[in-house]
C-alpha cells in the first residue's frame, strides 16, 4: 500500500488534494465487490442503486470525442443497457456530462456555466486526453485549457484518443462504481501496479 | 490562361502597383501594393478575359524571422515548456506581414495567386470582402491571428478568439498566455515519461527536446 | 362500483355521505397509482420499442431482466434531484405549472370505463368530460413556458398552445360519430353499444366506412393533442432545446415525464373505448377473459402504434402542422360527421 | 439557374408581422435567440445569435471559435510527419481525407512521387472515410428533422466501415494513416480487400435502398426539406462554397475531377450535381440527395481502385525517414468529404513549415447562413445548417 515515493517538497500536491485524485492508491488498492439484492438492503443503497443505474448524460459534445460518445450511443454499443442512454438536451434534467473533446479557452466558460446548471448530483467524465490534459494541444495550444480539471472537478478519467466506445462504457462502469460507493473493481494486473510505482514525481 | 499572361493584363491595368511577378515551378505569383489590392482583385473578377468568380482562399502571413535563404533557420515559435508555462524571448520582432490571394475561375478554370507585403507597425490593407463575400470571413480571420486590419470591412471583429484577447496568435513572437478571463491556459508540471524517449531522432523537431528529471 | 358502496354502507356502517366520500377517495387513490405505475411502464416500453426499433437493446441490466426497473429507478433518481428554481422565473406559476398538467391528465382518467360497472366517475356527459379536463394540459405547458423566464421554453409554450388548441377540434369532432352511434356521450353506453364482437366494433369499415376514417382522424390528432413525434411541437429536441420544460428539474420534470405518458395512455384508451369496443372481448366466445384485461391490451397496442409512428417519421414543420389541422383534418372530420349521420339515416341506425 | 424564377421567389426573404405597421401603443421589438454553443442542432460547438419576430428569423450571426485547436500555430512547431495527427483531428468525420489533403500539399512541395500501390489505397481509404462522414451527414440531417431512427442505422454501417479502417491503419476512428511518400502500412494480408468489396456491395445494393425508403422519399422529409434553404448557384460561389453543397446548387464542379490530383483520373465516375427533383435547385434535399449518390459514386471508385490495386511497394520514403521539403509555397486542394480542402503550405527548407493556412470547406460553407438563413423560420434554419454538413474541427481549427 505505501510502498509509493512519498512526493518531494515542493511538490504541488494542492492539486490532488483539491481533486481527491490519488491515482496511485486507486490503482493499489484491491476492493472485492459482491453483488447484492438490492431489494434487502437499506434505503441509501436503493437510491445510491436508482442513481447508478440512471445516469443521463447531457448532449454535450464537443469536438472528435463527441462522435465516439455518440457512437456508443449508438447501435453497436448501446450505452442505453446501462441506463445512461437517455441524452438530456438540457443540463436541467441531466446527472452526467460527459466532457468529449478539447476544452478551448472560449469554451471553458460556458462549460463551467452548464456544469452549474445541473442539478445535484452529479457527475463529470473527462473523455480523451484533450479533456483529461490538453492532449496534442499541450506544447503550442494558446486557447486550449490544459485538463477540464481546471474548470470542474472531474470523477472519472476515460483516456484515449478518442477513446474506443467500450472505454467509454467502462468508464460509466468505474463511475457507478464511484456512485456504489466502493473504490471499483477495478483488480490491476501487476504490470499496472508495478509502472504506478515507477512514475516519479517531479518538480 | 496561363498566369504570367494573366500578370501582363493586370500589369498593364494597375500600372506601378503591380510590383513583380516570381516565376515558380508550382504556383507562380504577383506582388501587388497593398493599396491597391482592391483594385487588382475587382479587374481579375469582372474582366471577362479572367473571370476570377471564386476566391479559393486569403492568407495571412507573418515574415517575422523568416530566413529568406531556405536553410531552414526561421526562427522558431514560442510554446509551452514541460512545466507547462510560457515560454519568454528577448527577440525583437521584425519583418513585416503579409496576404495572400488565391483566386480560380470556375468558367475558364485558371488559378492565380496574389501577393502583397505590409508594414508591421501600420498593417491596413483594404478589404475584397465587396467582391467576394467569402473574403470576409477570412479576413476577419487574419485580424484576428495576425492583426492585419482589413480597411472598409463591414464586420471589423475578431473571428475566433473573444474581443478581449491579448495579442495576436499567429504572429511569431507571440508569447503563449497563461491565464484568460479567469480561465487558466498554463499547465500544470507532470510526470515525466518513464519510458526512454529518443531525442534528436527524426520525428523530433530540433527545439522540442524532453526535459532531463 | 355498486360492491364497494354496498361494503362501505354495509359492513362500515356510514352514512350516504360518507359511503360516497369514501368511494371516491379510493377510487382517486387507485386511478393515481394505476397512472404511475402505467406511466413507469410505457417509460420503460418507449426505451425497449425505441432500440428494438433502431436494432439495439435498449436497458438491460437495471433489474437484471431486459432493464425491467429501470424505469422505477429512473423515477427514484428524479425524486432526489436537486430542485432549481431559476432566480428570474415566475415562481408561484412555475411551480404550479407540473401540477395543472399532471391534474389535468388525471381529471380524465377519472371517468374512463375500466369494465362493466367500474368507473371512478360515472357521468352521463363522460366524454364531453374527459376532453375537458385533458385540455387543462395546455394551460399547465404555456404557464410552464412563460413563467421559466426561458426563450427556449417561451418558444416551445407558444408552439405547444397553439397545437393543442388547435388538435383539440378534430379529436372532438372524430368521436361525435360515434356519440351519433350510441346516442350517448357516457362511456359505458358507447362501450355496450358495440356489443358482439370483432365486427360490431365502431372500427369496422364495412359497417359504416366514415366510423374507420372517424378513427384514424382520431389517431392522428391525439397524437398532436399527447406531443409526440412526428408532431412534438413543444419540445423539439434538435430545434428547442427542450421546449416548456428546458428549466425545469426533479421533481417537477417528473410531473411532465409522468403526465406526458399518461396522456399517452389516456388518449389510446378513449380510442379503444370509442372505436375499438371498449372492454368487449374481440369475439363472442372469449368472454372469460377480464373486460379490464381487453380494455387494457388495447391501450396498449395503441401506444405501440403510437410509439412505432413516431420512431420512423421525421417532424413536420410547425406551419406545416397548423396547415394539416385546419385545412386538411377539420374540413375531413367535418365532413365525415355528416357522412357518418347520412350512412346511418340510410341504414335506419340512428338512434 | 441563377436565372430561374423560383430560385429568386424563394430567396427573397418573407415578410413577417414585424415589418408591417404595429398596433398604436404596443411596442414590439425583435427576439435575440442564443442557439449554442451547447445546442442539440449546431453540430458542435457552433453559436448562432438569431434576431427573430416570432418563428421567422431576421438575423442570423454565427460565432465560431469554441473550437479553436490553433493547428496553424501548432503546424509551425511540429514536423511535417508530425503534423498529420492534426489534420485528423479537423475533420474527425472524414479524416482519412484530410490525411490526403496534407500530404499531398507536402508532396507536392517536395516533388515528390508517390507509388501507384500508395495512391490506389489512399484513394481507397479516403473514399471509405468519405462515406463515413456522409453517412452521418445523412444521419445528422435526418435527426434535425426529428428522425431518429436514421441515424443510428447510418451509424450501424458506419461503425462497419471503421472496422475496416482499423485492420488498415490501427486506429478507429482518427488513423494518422498517411505519410508523405506513400501510407503508412500495407494492405493487411487477411482478406481486407475481399471485405471491402463485400461492404462496398452491401452498402450500394442494400443499405441506400433501405434509407431511401426510410428517410429520402418520406412525404415528411420532403416536406420539410424541399424549397427550404435555397442556395443558387450565384450566391453559393460568391460565398465560396464547396462539395456538396455547392453541387447541390447545380454547379458541376469537383476538385477530383477538375484540378485532378491522385489518379481520380484514372477512375470511371460521375460528379453528382443537384437538379431540384422535389422543388427548387439548391434546396436543402438537392444537398441531402447529392450526399446520398456520392456514396454511390465513392463505391465504385473504391471498388475500382481496390481490383486494380497494383503490386510494388507502398512508401516512396521508409518510415523512420526524416521529411525535407525544400523551400517553397503552394496552395493545393483536395475535395475533402465536405468540399474543397486547401492547404496554403509555405516551407523553408526546414524540419517544421514555417506557415501552414487551412482552407476548410465548412468555414465557408457555413458563411453562407448569414445570407440564406434571413427569412427563414427558425426549423428550416435547423434544416439549412443541418444540409450543410459542417464540423467545427475544421471551422474553428
Amino acid at each position: 500500500m505505501s510502498t509509493h515515493p512519498t512526493p518531494p517538497s515542493g511538490y504541488d500536491v494542492g492539486r490532488e488534494q483539491m481533486l481527491d485524485f490519488k491515482v496511485d492508491q486507486q490503482l493499489l488498492e484491491v476492493v472485492e465487490t459482491d453483488a447484492k439484492n438490492f431489494i434487502l438492503t437499506t434505503v441509501d443503497e436503493v437510491f445510491n442503486w436508482a442513481k447508478l443505474s440512471s445516469v443521463w448524460p447531457v448532449t454535450f459534445g464537443l469536438a472528435c470525442c463527441a462522435i465516439e460518445m455518440m457512437a456508443t450511443s449508438a447501435t453497436r454499443y448501446d450505452i442505453d443497457r446501462f441506463g445512461a442512454g437517455a441524452f438530456r438536451a438540457t443540463p436541467r434534467q441531466a446527472d452526467l456530462m460527459i466532457v468529449s473533446g478539447t476544452v478551448t479557452a472560449k469554451m471553458a466558460t460556458r462549460l463551467k456555466l452548464i456544469y452549474d446548471q445541473m442539478p445535484e448530483p452529479k457527475w463529470v467524465i473527462a473523455m480523451g486526453s484533450c479533456a483529461i490534459g490538453g492532449g496534442p494541444y499541450f506544447k503550442y495550444g494558446y486557447h486550449v485549457v490544459k485538463g477540464v480539471d481546471f474548470m470542474v472537478p472531474v470523477d472519472v478519467y476515460v483516456p484515449g484518443c478518442p477513446p474506443r466506445p467500450e472505454v467509454l462504457l467502462d468508464g460509466l462502469m468505474r463511475l457507478q462504481d464511484k456512485i456504489r460507493g466502493r473504490k471499483g473493481r477495478f483488480i490491476a494486473p501487476k504490470w499496472v501496479t508495478d509502472y504506478a510505482k515507477l512514475i516519479p514525481y517531479r518538480k | 490562361m496561363e498566369p504570367n499572361a494573366i500578370y501582363e493584363l493586370l500589369a498593364a491595368h494597375l500600372g506601378d502597383g503591380a510590383l513583380a511577378f516570381t516565376e515558380h515551378p508550382l504556383e507562380p505569383w504577383a506582388d501587388v501594393a497593398p493599396g491597391r489590392v482592391a483594385d487588382a482583385c475587382r479587374f481579375l473578377r469582372d474582366d471577362p478575359r479572367l473571370d476570377f468568380n471564386q476566391l479559393m482562399c486569403l492568407s495571412g502571413l507573418d515574415w517575422d524571422g523568416h530566413d529568406a535563404a531556405g536553410k531552414g533557420k526561421s526562427v522558431a515559435i514560442l510554446g509551452y515548456s514541460d512545466d507547462g508555462q510560457p515560454e519568454k524571448s528577448d527577440r525583437v520582432a521584425t519583418g513585416e506581414l503579409g496576404v495572400a490571394y488565391h483566386l480560380y475561375s470556375h468558367a475558364l478554370k485558371h488559378k492565380f495567386t496574389l501577393r502583397l507585403r505590409v508594414p508591421r507597425d501600420a498593417a491596413t490593407v483594404p478589404t475584397v470582402s465587396g467582391l467576394w463575400s467569402t473574403a470576409a470571413w477570412h479576413e476577419r480571420e487574419a485580424w484576428d491571428l495576425l492583426g492585419i486590419t482589413f480597411a472598409g470591412h463591414p464586420d471589423p471583429r475578431r473571428m475566433l478568439l473573444e474581443e478581449d484577447w491579448v495579442g495576436h496568435p499567429l504572429r511569431k513572437d507571440y508569447v503563449m498566455p497563461d491565464l484568460w478571463n479567469g480561465v487558466p491556459l498554463q499547465g500544470q508540471p507532470y510526470c515525466a515519461n518513464p519510458f526512454p524517449v529518443a531525442t534528436g531522432g527524426p520525428d523530433q523537431p530540433a527545439g522540442d527536446k524532453p526535459a532531463e528529471g | 362500483m355498486q360492491l364497494l358502496y354496498d361494503f362501505f354502507t354495509g359492513q362500515m356502517g356510514l352514512d350516504a355521505t360518507g359511503a360516497h366520500v369514501s368511494v371516491a377517495s379510493l377510487m382517486a387513490v387507485l386511478m393515481f397509482t394505476v397512472m404511475a405505475i402505467c406511466a413507469i411502464f410505457f417509460t420503460w416500453m418507449e426505451r425497449k420499442v425505441a432500440g428494438f426499433m433502431q436494432s439495439r437493446y435498449g436497458p438491460m441490466y437495471t433489474g437484471r431482466f431486459h432493464g425491467w426497473a429501470q424505469a422505477v429507478a429512473d423515477m427514484l433518481k428524479i425524486l432526489g434531484k436537486e430542485d432549481i428554481i431559476p432566480a428570474e422565473a415566475d415562481k408561484g406559476m412555475f411551480k404550479f405549472a407540473p401540477i395543472l398538467v399532471l391534474l389535468g391528465s388525471l381529471l380524465a382518467w377519472a371517468a374512463i370505463p375500466w369494465a362493466p360497472d367500474f368507473v371512478a366517475a360515472d357521468l352521463d356527459l363522460g366524454l364531453f368530460y374527459i376532453f375537458a379536463a385533458s385540455s387543462l394540459v395546455v394551460i399547465g405547458i404555456l404557464m410552464a413556458g412563460w413563467a421559466s423566464n426561458n426563450k427556449w421554453a417561451l418558444y416551445g409554450a407558444a408552439r405547444g398552445a397553439a397545437q393543442m388548441v388547435s388538435y383539440e377540434i378534430p379529436l372532438a369532432l372524430a368521436a361525435v360519430p360515434v356519440i351519433m352511434r350510441a346516442g350517448s356521450l357516457n362511456p359505458q353506453d358507447i362501450v355496450i353499444s358495440q356489443q358482439g364482437g370483432i365486427w360490431h366494433w365502431n372500427i369496422n369499415p364495412i359497417a359504416n366506412p366514415f366510423l374507420f376514417v372517424a378513427f384514424i382522424l382520431y389517431f392522428i390528432a391525439s397524437i398532436a393533442e399527447t406531443n409526440r413525434g412526428p408532431f412534438d411541437m413543444p419540445e423539439t429536441e434538435s430545434e428547442l432545446v427542450a421546449g416548456y420544460h428546458t428549466e425545469y428539474t426533479g421533481m417537477r420534470f417528473a410531473f411532465f415525464f409522468l403526465a406526458e405518458y399518461a396522456n399517452l395512455f389516456l388518449v389510446s384508451m378513449i380510442a379503444a373505448m370509442l372505436f375499438l369496443g371498449g372492454w368487449w372481448a374481440p369475439l363472442p366466445g372469449m368472454g372469460w377473459i377480464p373486460p379490464a384485461l381487453n380494455f387494457i391490451i388495447k391501450g396498449v397496442l395503441l401506444v405501440f402504434l403510437n410509439m412505432w409512428v413516431r420512431w420512423t417519421l421525421p417532424r413536420v414543420r410547425v406551419d406545416q402542422l397548423m396547415y394539416l389541422c385546419w385545412k386538411v383534418m377539420i374540413p375531413a372530420s367535418l365532413l365525415c360527421v355528416v357522412g357518418a349521420g347520412l350512412w346511418m339515416m340510410a341504414w335506419g341506425q340512428l338512434k | 439557374m441563377a436565372n430561374d424564377p423560383n430560385v429568386a421567389k424563394a430567396a427573397a426573404p418573407k415578410r413577417g408581422w414585424h415589418d408591417q405597421d404595429h398596433v398604436p401603443g404596443i411596442k414590439s421589438e425583435l427576439l435575440e435567440l442564443n442557439m449554442g454553443p451547447q445546442h442539440p442542432a449546431t453540430h458542435g460547438v457552433l453559436r448562432l445569435l438569431l434576431q427573430t419576430d416570432g418563428e421567422i428569423v431576421y438575423k442570423v450571426t454565427p460565432v465560431l471559435g469554441y473550437l479553436h485547436r490553433c493547428a496553424e500555430k501548432i503546424a509551425e512547431g511540429v514536423t511535417y510527419k508530425q503534423w498529420v495527427v492534426y489534420t485528423d483531428r479537423f475533420d474527425y468525420l472524414a479524416p482519412m481525407c484530410c490525411n490526403h489533403a496534407y500530404v499531398t500539399a507536402v508532396e507536392r512541395l517536395m516533388g515528390q512521387q508517390v507509388p501507384e500501390r500508395a495512391e490506389h489505397i489512399r484513394i481507397a481509404v479516403s473514399e471509405l472515410s468519405r462515406i463515413a462522414s456522409h453517412l452521418i451527414a445523412l444521419a445528422t440531417f435526418g435527426l434535425d428533422m426529428g428522425a431518429w431512427t436514421p441515424l443510428l442505422y447510418c451509424f450501424r454501417e458506419r461503425e462497419e466501415i471503421l472496422n475496416l479502417l482499423e485492420r488498415i491503419s490501427g486506429g478507429r476512428m482518427l488513423y494518422n494513416y498517411m505519410i508523405p511518400g506513400g501510407v503508412r502500412y500495407d494492405v493487411p494480408n487477411d482478406n481486407w480487400v475481399a471485405d471491402v468489396l463485400d461492404f462496398v456491395d452491401l452498402m450500394e445494393h442494400n443499405k441506400l435502398p433501405e434509407y431511401n425508403t426510410l428517410l429520402t422519399y418520406n412525404k415528411i422529409f420532403i416536406e420539410r426539406t424541399a424549397d427550404v434553404g435555397v442556395i443558387d448557384a450565384k450566391t453559393a460561389l460568391d460565398y465560396g462554397c464547396t462539395g456538396p453543397v455547392l453541387r447541390g446548387s447545380g454547379v458541376d464542379f469537383d476538385c477530383r475531377r477538375d484540378d485532378p490530383y491522385s489518379l481520380y483520373h484514372k477512375f470511371d465516375w460521375q460528379v453528382q450535381v443537384g437538379r431540384g427533383e422535389m422543388g427548387t435547385v439548391g434546396d436543402c434535399w438537392d444537398r441531402y440527395i447529392v450526399r446520398a449518390r456520392e456514396i454511390e459514386q465513392s463505391c465504385r471508385i473504391i471498388r475500382q481502385a481496390l481490383q486494380q490495386l497494383p503490386d510494388g511497394p507502398y512508401q516512396a520514403i521508409a518510415l523512420k525517414a526524416l521529411v525535407k521539403v525544400p523551400a517553397g509555397a503552394a496552395y493545393t486542394r483536395v475535395e475533402s468529404a465536405k468540399g474543397e480542402l486547401g492547404h496554403y503550405l509555405i516551407a523553408d527548407g526546414g524540419q517544421t513549415a514555417f506557415r501552414n493556412k487551412v482552407r476548410s470547406p465548412s468555414f465557408c460553407n457555413l458563411q453562407v447562413v448569414e445570407k440564406v438563413g434571413v427569412g427563414q423560420m427558425v426549423s428550416d434554419l435547423v434544416a439549412l445548417v443541418g444540409s450543410l454538413d459542417i464540423v467545427l474541427g475544421e471551422i474553428d481549427r
